[in-house]
């Protein structure tokens, strides 16, 4: 079991991956084998890809090979260290669950008339290009499959490309993916061009001036935010993953967005060595930007997907505010507390991967059984789709960051480290940092608000339309899916000093000092920096929690009163409540948007409709957009308007413009 | 250094190298179809005449092959076919008189003094003549593309081509007394397709447009948004 | 660790958090009573919220058609997890350990559990006001964590923990008069005042539809799951009132187990309650309810204090 | 010697059969054989050189540099005419030219195929001038092959603009002569191209420079660099699409192949003046420009041959840039992009042809829904597209990858120029793709019967080369650079 079987386990996920994608073309006869070969195979991948991670992360070694592609001069070189192998355990596991889940799902689109060929051929390479990506040893082969994965997706999102928002989307999605993947080349550009080659043990020797060390780092946060879907970077996010099938969304919000954070800490904490304070600064205020405009946007949607999407912006978020402390307290030769923020965002990434896939595929769930994203139509989901109300649930509970679920661990961890800046010297960083905390802990509040409203509107209540009454079960696949990543959603959580155990080769490889106190104390506590300064024991809570309800059930559930009886509701004795009665999504999130108005362009509207019937609407406006990006497309514009002067038509003016060449060159030269 | 010190047959070709600048400006103004190919004629002609002044001078005996052939491809054959061809399609008493003349005459005039600026720092050469009638003949071809520029006839416009071309020659055979054979045949084998070339195209022009102003060929643009040129096929 | 393991502690932990259920209705007891005679009112018995609760429990629970199973899990849960909350506060005695399980951070994420399931249960009959008010709450909530946290962080930063028993630890080792502290309890009263549902965000007294918060989410509760839920606010209450009478005057507390220190423990905390619950019950009867979109206000006004807190902390006192 | 004579001679024989040759069955597949024939020669030629260096004599020179683009020219030649065979007869039936045109197409393609190699191979700069003149001439009449008013136009566009410009290089020709004359004794090699290689340092700068604009502006029109590109689109878009792809995929690289030799001259001679880098400059200039320019008017296109000519004009200007800058990196790049552009371009000028068959019109906004109507052509224009705008993992990402290496190594601040002009090129090609080949397809669409065998070939290829680039390749190319920049790669 030495280094190279994980090699060779990761070959193997790549090939599988290929294959895949290989099978689905025999599609185009056969629908059905996309469903009976390729996802399949697919999920296959992912258990390969997981192996390979959880073998390198057991015995923390290093292995690299090299691949018969590339340049001449720079054969493609793959390896495997502890970073890599985390990030293919992250797209092992949800590649699991794609795995198990797809087959089901296309179900739904072998009568459609979208190809899924293209479908499942796309998806193979998909993740065969995540793959790659995490391996990559040099900056060329980093960024071929960059951009194979930035362009399958972008087929992917473009599938069903019948409907307009689809297409649009794909459009924005493939554009700020490029200018993105530019930025990032630039950036590889100039380590290379001062460590004097695109292999990256080069760039990690490249001498570096600080100037020219903030310029690349610079270029690649741009690049790499670009794709985390960082504020204001986030616009094509919201776009491209409701639109795309929702085991797709599952990947690209749960895994894609993880890639590029693979990306950064390959970028800064690896290549780029010594970090600068300065960057964990505007680290932390674009991710904690991110985090605040992320989760008040997915408050305010009412399309499922689409809020989900907005929620993954909330939650790179808070990754990056982790990066961001790792940063400061890096930078300030604060090595252990730079640790502690790392190893939060590093649990954070795992956990964002687990429950945001998760809720996908729950809303993916909806959407093959009552072909509705919209909750202002759903409504007394738990009780027709029980098992998915329940992973659902489970996936709420977790993403709002209440324990003793995973999502709270890594935010606890998060909250630590930010504590400890009252071991810095600089009195603006002691006191910017827990400003950021404060946002993270508004953050955390409206995120419970969201998924309340979420979880109650969709799966509780009364349906609120035909179709949605008529939701049943879903196939079991698609509930295994879901089942498999709510269960690690509460092992993660439960077990937070065994992950973090794992975890710690990663600092170990990385930045030469793990977490050693984190479990010193046993396997129950989790001291991140000792037992005096914060202690937390998720398997007491949990035991403690279950051993109190069982006692109050037991005690309460006796003689006479067990017994319980099923009557209307009261409501305080009005009229009988219909489902139209029932609090709205909008209606729920309207007092957030009082308050929080001003961050968005909102615009009510109260009229009547024919028959005299109120009529409300409201749309909600991105304010980045006006402010960053239409600038830039009417700058294009009116430059290409100038400059389509040049072709007037007239050959005469064709040969003035030779003859002024002429001369004018003639007049240069001499 | 001044023109004394020449010998006879260079004082000569710098007499008709001047004329052949002095014909381009004719050809330049020149309103009447008709006469300009005349003066066009003429100007090949004269070509014709310094290269044999060349050939005489140096001990390149094809240059007089080289004479011969401008001769009867400038000055004859492609006058007739142009003759020809205006016949045929009836413009042969078209009058097409430049707009601002004398603003294009200064043009001109500028073009020559410029032309002359540029050969000054060519200092290698032992006779500086040589490099004058460089500096001729860049006027001539400059010139030429000048006229394209200003004469929307599309024979006219032809007619400046066929002074590049003069103007190319007359560097050819008296600065560097004449290009390798091969080259010559070929250049004069493109220009004579070229010239049935444009014959053809005139045709075709004056079928599409019924008309042989250039002007008029401006479909083919990016610039409006609601004309939809550009959609053949 | 393993110092916190003994048998002792936990025996001690356990009778505290059944003193937490045990004291939380004569709190609310105690303060309706006092209300109601600063308003010239004679009042119901202090024990009135024990005859409640047990008449509550013996009644039969009835449930709507169209709740579903989380209707009914919902009570145990936020009674649970309230309560798990509630016995990691030190009441008594420090150094438990309760204490040790779960440090400040992971109090306000189990009422945060708490208060997840108490809306969804609001929403979870599909009747108007659940969903009014579980909007409320969430909001009210949205805006009190921040606060509370940042309240919470000011002494943090100062005790460099985040585990109550060592900020109390701090407090009684080297007491000074700190003006983060000062800020810090402003901000943490408003919060808590916020939080429990009193006077001027909410009030408990009240059934007036359009004004009620908490009271919203539990319309459609009957019998034990109602006796579950009011216990669950109570113990809220008096996790609150514990919280501030003992991180900002931790004196009395028990530092050992020895029956002496714990009897003195019990008394001061006893006292301080008495004297918090008489604060409340005056600023209940002297202050008006606001309307809802006056709450941001006053929260935002908590967030200040506990900001000014933060940044006194970092500006004046700077070293420690 | 053999196969130079077999790769010259055999198109001329074919253009002067077809001329005569009537019936059109026939004509489509002699032009085919003949292709096919040159392409054999080709390969030949390729492997001979391969094998014992450079051939030289009768005024002829095929070394590294050029038997690479003879092959590609003679490999473009073959898979076109492939595609050309039905194309033109589907033309045919729809009655835009009659036997005749068909007559004067095929003896045209082979005519210009013939003056491609002439000008590729010849060692002497009048026989080079006279063979792209000759690629004019051969071509003009095809621009205007259906005597649409608009194809009439275009043909006397493309025929003053490059009969013009053409003139110019000629007067660059007669100055560079002019230059010889006093340094080589033997007036008749004064225009061989290795001679005056070899005396490059002895060649007067003063007249070189002049020399070398002439040339500039002459040749540079053909390669269609920004200001005197405005023939390109025209004569693109105008011409039937088989000579729209040969035009873009061959004749402007031969054209940047001239120019690319005289810099080679000129910075020779320049090398002891004062401004040694004078044509590298030059060369970077007109290919920034042309580069940003052309990228620029990818956005207001509704024509979709015209669209495809100017990103030609951007790829062209890209290769430009990378000349001029000269330098082992930037020369193997700007050879390679060459190579893949030529693959990608005449692709995608294919799918077009077949896309306007489709859709009846050639007008983007009247092209609806490709992969509704045909899946195959829809995605490989898709597919092509994303090649040609520098997505991995196709060839040019890999070249221009190199390039702005490169440039990042020499002039880092232009990289900056050189990734908008890409952003904003991309973007302006997708944002006309996009409602071309999705969507719903309009009704009265029909596939029609498409050859996609040329299409997979060359998309195969440039995958290829973008995935590794075979060590022969690797090893033939970095053998141009040194031939180019004189100095190794690898």
């Amino acid at each position: 079991m030495n280094a190279h079987t994980a090699l060779a386990f990761a070959a193997l996920a790549v090939l599988l991956a290929l294959l895949s994608s290989a099978v689905s073309v025999f599609a185009v006869r056969t629908p059905r084998i996309v469903r009976t070969l390729a996802l399949p195979l697919f999920g296959l991948a992912g258990l390969a890809a997981l192996a390979a991670g959880l073998i390198t992360l057991f015995q923390d070694g290093v292995s690299t090979a090299t691949l018969p592609l590339g340049l001449p001069w720079l054969p493609s070189r793959v390896r495997l260290d502890a970073l890599s192998g985390l990030f293919l355990g992250v797209i092992g596991v949800v590649s699991v669950a794609v795995g198990l889940y797809g087959p089901a799902y296309v179900r739904g689109f072998e009568r459609g008339r979208d190809s899924l060929t293209a479908l499942g051929g796309f998806a193979g390479l998909f993740l065969a290009g995540m793959l790659l990506v995490v391996l990559a040893d040099d900056a060329f082969l980093f960024m071929v499959s960059w951009e194979v994965m930035s362009l399958s997706s972008y087929f992917l999102v473009a599938f069903q490309h019948e409907n307009a928002a689809n297409r649009r989307a794909a459009f924005l999605y493939l554009l700020m993916a490029h200018i993105g993947g530019l930025a990032i080349l630039l950036g590889y550009g100039v380590l290379a061009s001062f460590g004097g080659g695109f292999a990256f043990e080069a760039m990690r020797a490249a001498p570096l001036t600080s100037g020219w060390a903030s310029v690349a780092f610079v270029l690649a946060f741009i690049g790499f935010g670009m794709k985390a879907g960082l504020v204001p970077l986030h616009a094509w996010l919201p776009e491209a993953h409701p639109v795309a099938p929702s085991h797709i969304s599952a990947l690209m919000s749960g895994v894609m967005l993880k890639v590029a954070v693979y990306g950064f800490i390959r970028f800064v904490f690896d290549l780029l060595g010594d970090v600068q304070w300065q960057w964990g600064v505007a680290v932390l205020v674009i991710g904690g930007a991110s985090a605040l405009i992320g989760v008040l946007a997915a408050l305010l949607q009412t399309d499922l997907k689409r809020l989900l999407a907005y929620s993954s912006v909330e939650n790179l978020g808070i990754i990056f505010i982790g990066l961001g402390l790792a940063l400061v307290f890096l930078g300030t030769g604060h090595a252990p507390l730079g640790t502690l923020a790392f190893v939060a965002a590093l649990y954070h990434v795992l956990n964002h991967a687990l429950f945001k896939s998760l809720l996908f595929l729950g809303a993916g769930a909806i959407l093959h059984s009552t072909h509705e994203r919209d909750l202002e139509q759903m409504g007394g989901l738990l009780r027709r789709m029980p098992w998915t109300g329940l992973f659902f649930l489970l996936g709420c509970i977790s993403i709002s960051a209440l324990p003793p679920f995973n999502g709270f661990v890594s935010e606890w961890l998060t909250f630590q480290a930010a504590l400890q800046a009252w071991q810095l010297e600089s009195g603006v960083l002691r006191s910017l940092i827990p400003i950021v905390s404060a946002v993270l802990a508004l953050t955390g509040a409206l995120v419970a608000a969201t998924f309340v409203k979420v979880y109650g509107v969709a799966f509780l209540g009364q349906a609120r339309s035909r179709h949605v009454r008529r939701a049943r079960q879903v196939p079991f696949g698609m509930r295994a899916g879901q089942g498999w990543l709510a269960g690690l959603c509460l092992l993660f959580g439960v077990l937070p000093t065994a992950v973090i155990g794992v975890i710690n080769d990663v600092p170990r490889q990385l930045l030469g000092a793990g977490l050693p106190q984190a479990a010193a104390h046993g396997w129950l506590w989790l001291t991140p920096v000792s037992p005096a300064t914060a202690s937390y024991s998720a398997p007491m809570v949990v035991m403690l929690l279950a051993l109190l309800a069982a006692a109050a059930l037991w005690s309460l559930r006796r003689g006479a009163v067990r017994r319980v009886r099923r009557c209307d509701p009261w409501d305080c004795g009005f009229a009988p409540p219909t489902p139209r009665m029932q609090y709205t999504a909008t209606a729920f999130a309207q007092p957030i948007r009082q308050v929080f108005g001003l961050l968005f362009n909102i615009e009510e509207s109260v009229g009547r409709r024919e028959d005299g019937t109120l009529r409300y609407q409201l749309s909600i406006g991105d304010r980045t957009w006006g402010l960053f990006y239409a600038p830039v497309m009417r700058a294009v514009e009116s430059a290409s308007r100038r400059v389509v002067r040049l072709q007037s038509g007239n050959v005469r003016v064709y040969l003035g413009w030779t003859l002024a060449t002429l001369v004018v060159l003639l007049w240069i030269i001499s | 250094m001044s023109i004394t010190e020449l010998p006879l047959l260079q004082q000569i070709v710098l007499v008709l190298a001047a004329i052949v600048l002095f014909t381009s400006f004719v050809l330049l103004a020149q309103a009447r179809l008709v006469a300009a190919i005349h003066a066009f004629a003429w100007q090949g002609a004269l070509v014709a005449a310094v290269t044999t002044v060349v050939a005489a001078t140096g001990q390149t005996p094809h240059l007089y092959f080289s004479a011969l052939l401008t001769l009867a491809l400038k000055a004859l054959l492609i006058p007739w076919m142009l003759h020809r061809l205006t016949r045929r399609l009836a413009i042969d008493r078209h009058v097409e008189s430049l707009r601002r003349p004398a603003l294009v005459i200064m043009a001109a005039v500028a073009l020559v003094i410029f032309s002359y600026w540029l050969v000054l720092p060519i200092v290698q050469q032992e006779l500086a003549y040589t490099r004058n009638i460089v500096a001729i003949s860049l006027a001539v071809v400059l010139i030429g593309l000048l006229m394209m520029v200003f004469r929307q006839q599309a024979v006219a416009q032809v007619l400046g081509f066929m002074s590049m071309e003069n103007g190319l020659f007359l560097a050819a055979v008296s600065a560097t007394a004449g290009m390798p054979l091969v080259v010559e045949l070929g250049v004069a084998f493109d220009v004579l397709v070229a010239m049935v070339l444009f014959g053809v195209f005139f045709f075709q022009i004056r079928d599409s447009i019924d008309s042989l102003n250039v002007d008029r060929l401006n479909r083919l643009t990016e610039t409006t948004e609601e004309d939809v040129a550009g959609e053949g096929g | 660790m393993d110092h916190l393991l003994t048998a002792v502690a936990w025996g001690a932990a356990l009778l505290q958090a059944l003193l937490y259920a045990a004291l939380a209705p004569l709190l609310v007891g105690w303060i309706r009573k006092l209300k109601s005679r600063l308003q010239n009112r004679r009042g119901a018995p202090v024990l009135q919220p024990y005859r409640d609760l047990r008449k509550l429990l013996l009644k039969e629970a009835r449930v709507a058609h169209t709740a579903s199973p989380l209707f009914r899990a919902a009570p145990y849960i936020v009674f649970v997890a309230t309560w798990l909350a509630a016995a990691t506060v030190p009441l008594v005695a420090v150094s438990l350990p309760t204490a040790a399980i779960a440090d400040i951070i992971v109090l306000v994420g189990l009422l945060a559990l708490a208060r997840f399931f108490l809306a969804l249960a609001g929403m979870d009959v599909g009747t108007a006001f659940g969903g009014m008010g579980a909007s409320r709450e969430m909001l009210v909530s949205a805006l009190a964590e921040p606060a509370m946290l940042m309240a919470v962080f000011t002494l943090a930063m100062s005790a460099h923990s985040t585990n109550l028993a060592s900020v109390i630890d701090y407090q009684l080792g080297a007491f000074a008069l700190r003006p983060s502290f000062l800020f810090a309890l402003g901000g943490l009263i408003l919060v808590a005042l916020a939080e429990t549902g009193r006077i001027p965000v909410d009030n408990p007294a009240t059934h007036l539809e359009l004004t009620m918060i908490h009271e919203a989410m539990l319309l459609e509760y009957s019998g034990r799951h109602l006796a579950l839920m009011e216990w669950a606010a109570q113990i809220k209450l008096l996790l609150y009132g514990a919280l501030i009478a003992n991180i900002f005057f931790p004196w009395g507390i028990a530092r050992s187990f020895a029956p002496a220190d714990l009897g003195i423990g019990l008394a001061a905390v006893m006292l301080k309650l008495f004297v918090l619950g008489a604060a409340l019950a005056l600023g209940e009867t002297v202050l008006a309810k606001m309307r809802l979109f006056r709450a941001p206000a006053f929260l935002n006004l908590a967030l200040l204090l506990a900001l000014l807190g933060l940044l006194s902390q970092v500006i004046l006192e700077v070293g420690t | 010697m053999i196969a130079l004579l077999i790769v010259l001679l055999t198109p001329v024989a074919g253009a002067l059969v077809l001329a005569v040759l009537r019936p059109l069955g026939p004509a489509g597949w002699l032009n085919v054989t003949v292709s096919t024939i040159t392409f054999a020669a080709a390969a030949w030629l390729t492997w001979t050189v391969a094998a014992s260096g450079e051939i030289a004599g009768y005024s002829f020179r095929v070394d590294d540099f050029n038997v690479y683009l003879v092959a590609l020219t003679a490999f473009i030649g073959l898979t076109t005419s492939i595609f050309s065979r039905p194309y033109m007869r589907h033309v045919c039936e729809t009655g835009l030219t009659r036997k005749r045109g068909m007559r004067i197409y095929h003896a045209m393609y082979q005519a210009f195929m013939f003056t491609m190699l002439l000008a590729l191979t010849t060692d002497n700069l009048g026989v080079l001038w006279v063979a792209v003149e000759g690629a004019t001439l051969a071509t003009v009449l095809l621009v205007s092959l259906y005597r649409t008013p608009e194809a009439v136009e275009a043909a006397w566009k493309y025929f003053i603009l490059c009969g013009v410009g053409i003139a110019l290089a000629l007067f660059g020709t007669v100055l560079t002569y002019f230059a010889a004359q006093h340094v080589i004794a033997d007036p008749s090699a004064g225009l061989t191209w290795s001679t005056l290689y070899r005396h490059a340092g002895h060649l007067e700068p003063a007249v070189m420079r002049l020399a070398f604009v002439f040339l500039l502006v002459g040749y540079g029109t053909k390669v269609g660099l920004v200001p005197m590109h405005q023939w390109l689109p025209d004569a693109h878009s105008e011409g039937p699409t088989p000579m729209s792809a040969v035009l873009s995929g061959l004749l402007l690289n031969v054209a940047l192949y001239a120019v690319v030799r005289l810099k080679m001259l000129v910075d020779g001679s320049l090398a002891a003046s004062d401004a040694p880098h004078l044509a590298g400059y030059l060369l970077m200039g007109f290919g920034m420009v042309s580069f940003l320019v052309a990228s620029l008017f990818l956005h207001r296109q509704r024509d979709i041959k015209r669209m495809f000519s100017y990103s030609s004009i951007e790829h062209m200007g890209l290769m430009t840039f990378a000349f001029g800058l000269g330098g082992p990196l930037a020369t193997f790049g700007a050879l390679l992009h060459m190579l893949v552009h030529s693959f990608t371009k005449s692709a995608i000028f294919v799918t077009v042809g077949h896309a306007t068959h489709i859709a009846g019109t050639q007008r983007i906004d009247h092209i609806r829904g490709l992969i509704r109507t045909q899946p195959a052509v829809g995605w490989s224009l898709l597919i092509a597209v994303a090649a040609i705008a520098g997505f991995p993992p196709f060839g040019v990402f890999t070249s221009e990858f190199l390039l702005l290496t490169a440039t990042m190594q020499a002039q880092p601040w232009l990289t900056v120029a050189l990734l908008g002009g890409l952003a904003v090129a991309f973007a302006g090609l997708f944002r006309n793709l996009h409602p071309m080949v999705y969507g719903a397809a309009p009704e009265g669409q029909k596939p029609v019967r498409a050859n996609m065998l040329p299409v997979a070939i060359h998309l195969a290829l440039v995958l290829w080369l973008g995935l590794a680039i075979p060590g022969f390749l690797a090893q033939w190319l970095d053998r141009a650079t040194e031939l180019i920049t004189g100095s190794h790669l690898l």
